[in-house]
């Protein structure tokens, strides 16, 4: 069963979901891919502070062509702006304040995800592994989101009982938001706190490998 | 007098062997020493042991080096270069996967004087279990594993023990530097720059501008000279510094 | 709206408790948030545990709440003010002496997420063997010594673990800060204050002059906001910031 | 037996022989006392730069009454003037410069010395025992000096055999120059290389309590 498209939230919608959970004056790390689409869905009531790992608090949004910096770039290697008030500095201190607790919320996408709050998602065999700042961010930041599509390409399940694939970090993911809703970690299941627009909890409780509670939806 | 200004790249480059580990700054296209790896290249050296966040993510910069073949292992938190897996998977490559912020940290341990440091990071996975191949033969088959690393509960956290990383030579960017080698940076070009420096028991700093003794105010240098041993001028034409033009 | 800006110094730091663990900032007499301090004795605050290089040189700062009995412990290189040895010596107040550049790197430490670290300083010395008394009795007899220090030889060499040192809150002046905690200091007033406001859970700023959001270059700021929660305009009215007025 | 003004060199002679051993281009730090002395002794061909514990490498010397900075220290604690191309920093990087190995020589004051080079300077009973950075410095510089009368204030040597006093650092000094000569730190020994002007070998041996070596006399 493919879901991108046909039931549940689009990317777009949600990372606009995401974003009104962002309190105002957060300072957040967004993950590189549907984790930065928040940015620009954050309602206008915020001021909301974001951290790149190559040494930016006061990320901005994208520039245009004449307003490329040649030394300002994302964690994706994309150019970008900064913000007023904005700060720079180097990679040692720039993962202190990601492992050092500083940051409020981190932003991952992510391949599997456990009740417990463990997760995979930085290594699937064939790809380049590839790890970057994952592990930093999942074990030193307050709380740790993971933003994902409900199943993989193949329509295999992403919330499991267990992950078989290389955990990026044990029991640090505090909330999932996939397109099928909002998801607590709860330790031995997921607690549905929201279903997407014409999402049945059935169809979750289908396409979810662990168990899942729905007393707490709202 | 200390004048660690050199006119000739080659000539400064060449105190580089073959075989020498060498941690290179920069992160994505932002400040990355191109033209000291490009001197590497032109110098013909091989076997290198590179410590840099990224593989390289175009054919320039540490991308040069993985392209000709020069690397006996990498040792970084974002070997994404397509040319870099192959390499790996014949054997021709030996690979150290570290956490961006361990890595940071731990070129900063070993020019800090620390030579060893507990952090939560990494605990509990592969990276820390030795369940990560490191070495692959030429048929793809795994041939050594990554070191599981020491742990020790700290506060009721697991925390793994992670060493200083010391190389025999950095390369840096800057935006500016002087004869002293007091060195400042833009905004996300600093990035690994001041970590690789202070690793590197040399440093050569390409400039993209340099200054006189005394032009970069005191508050305002990011790496004080005595962590730099050469500068060299960047051919890099960029015009980056809106504050001093390039020279 | 992040607006870390306060009016009121004593509502301000009416939110540290009696008992609480304080880092401060400040060497010698630049950089010290002697306002901030005033403050704790008009707030009549007691049993402290301070933490700060020095116990102060003169009666502001440090020294005041060293003279007025404020302490219950010091955790520093420096007690050298004539006040304190008294105090240790008949059992007012607990010592924890940390050699300089260890206290720096455990304050450090704590706010970057590593949780202990081994460092070759103080090895074999009664710093680390656990020979040198941390407290007395009324009569200056010895009741507790300072906890030996675990030992690991890296690369030869003898190391002592040292912990990660967090404290409740911490006190800091700047030279220059915004409503964002975005602080900038002059010379040698940087000093302790960047580590310091590392390592506390809450920090406060005094800051000499305060500037627009922008003001400080993003590249000049020494201490960026993440690590300041309140920041308040210094009484101190020397005029040390030539680039800034005092406003 | 007392030394001092009386045979050997007085504390700027001492200074000033010191002096002339620091190589131009040197990263130098000094220990508060007769150490300081020695950056107003230099030979006026080096080029020397100081480091000061509290975070600036490029030190100079004492201002006037109109040039005080207050914002400008020394480790010492008295107001300084900063040279052309210094560099200010935090606390934690001074001293990563210190322990680092990035300084080449540390000039201390000391009580006690011994031949394996183990260092006594922080600690006698019944004062107060400020240790500041003396042991991050001896731990971290490539070479230790010791600057310091031969014998203290009751004549008794202060270069023995075994430190009885609290040590600084177990086998870290490199040389030791008193008011008497010039000595490296041979293991079991002294080796003393020079002699101040009118003192005897027969006088220095007397007055130190290990064997010293005279062989390398120049």
């Amino acid at each position: 069963m493919s879901i991108d498209g046909r039931i549940g939230w689009s990317r777009e919608e949600l990372a606009t979901r995401a974003a009104m959970d962002v309190p105002d004056g957060s300072y957040v790390n967004l993950g590189i891919g549907i984790p930065m689409l928040i940015a620009s869905h954050l309602p206008s009531d915020r001021e909301v502070w974001f951290h790149t790992e190559n040494g930016v608090l006061g990320l901005g949004g994208a520039p245009s062509p004449d307003e490329v910096d040649p030394d300002m770039q994302n964690a994706g290697k994309e150019y970008a702006k900064i913000v007023l008030g904005a700060a720079s500095f180097d990679s040692a201190l720039s993962f202190a304040i990601v492992r050092g607790g500083h940051l409020d919320i981190a932003v991952l996408g992510a391949m599997q995800v456990s009740p417990s709050g463990d997760l995979a998602n930085w290594s699937v065999p064939g790809r380049t592994p590839g790890v970057g700042g994952a592990m930093d961010l999942v074990t030193g930041t307050k709380q740790v989101w993971v933003l994902m599509d409900h199943t993989d390409r193949d329509g295999r399940t992403k919330l499991v009982d267990h992950c078989t694939l290389p955990l990026t970090g044990l029991r640090c993911v505090t909330r999932v938001y996939t397109t099928l809703g909002v998801f607590d970690i709860a330790g031995s299941y997921f607690d549905c706190r929201e279903l997407a627009p014409g999402v049945h909890t059935q169809t979750v409780t289908e396409l979810t490998g662990a168990d899942v509670a729905f007393g707490h939806l709202r | 007098m200390i004048d660690k200004l050199r006119d000739d790249v080659l000539e400064t480059m060449s105190i580089i062997p073959s075989g020498a580990s060498v941690a290179i700054g920069g992160f994505g296209l932002t400040g990355v020493p191109a033209m000291l790896c490009d001197a590497l290249c032109q110098l013909d050296r091989r076997d290198l042991h590179v410590v840099s966040n990224n593989a390289g993510i175009d054919p320039t910069g540490v991308g040069r080096l993985v392209h000709e073949g020069r690397l006996r292992k990498f040792t970084g938190s974002f070997p994404s270069n397509p040319e870099f897996l192959p390499l790996l998977h014949s054997g021709q490559v030996e690979l150290e996967l570290v956490p961006q912020g361990t890595l940071a940290e731990r070129l900063r341990a070993a020019g800090a004087g620390v030579r060893a440091f507990y952090t939560p990071t990494s605990a509990g996975t592969d990276l820390a279990t030795g369940n990560y191949p490191s070495r692959y033969d030429r048929d793809g088959h795994v041939v050594e594993w990554m070191s599981p690393k020491d742990v020790r509960v700290i506060d009721g956290q697991a925390c793994v023990l992670e060493f200083a990383l010391a190389t025999d030579f950095a390369l840096v960017k800057s935006t500016r530097a002087d004869r002293l080698g007091n060195a400042a940076f833009r905004l996300a070009s600093r990035n690994f720059n001041v970590p690789a420096a202070m690793a590197g028991r040399v440093t050569v700093c390409e400039a993209q501008t340099i200054v006189d003794a005394g032009d970069i105010d005191p508050d305002s240098v990011h790496l004080p000279g005595i962590f730099v041993q050469y500068v060299v001028q960047s051919k890099d034409r960029r015009l980056a510094d809106p504050v001093v033009p390039v020279a």
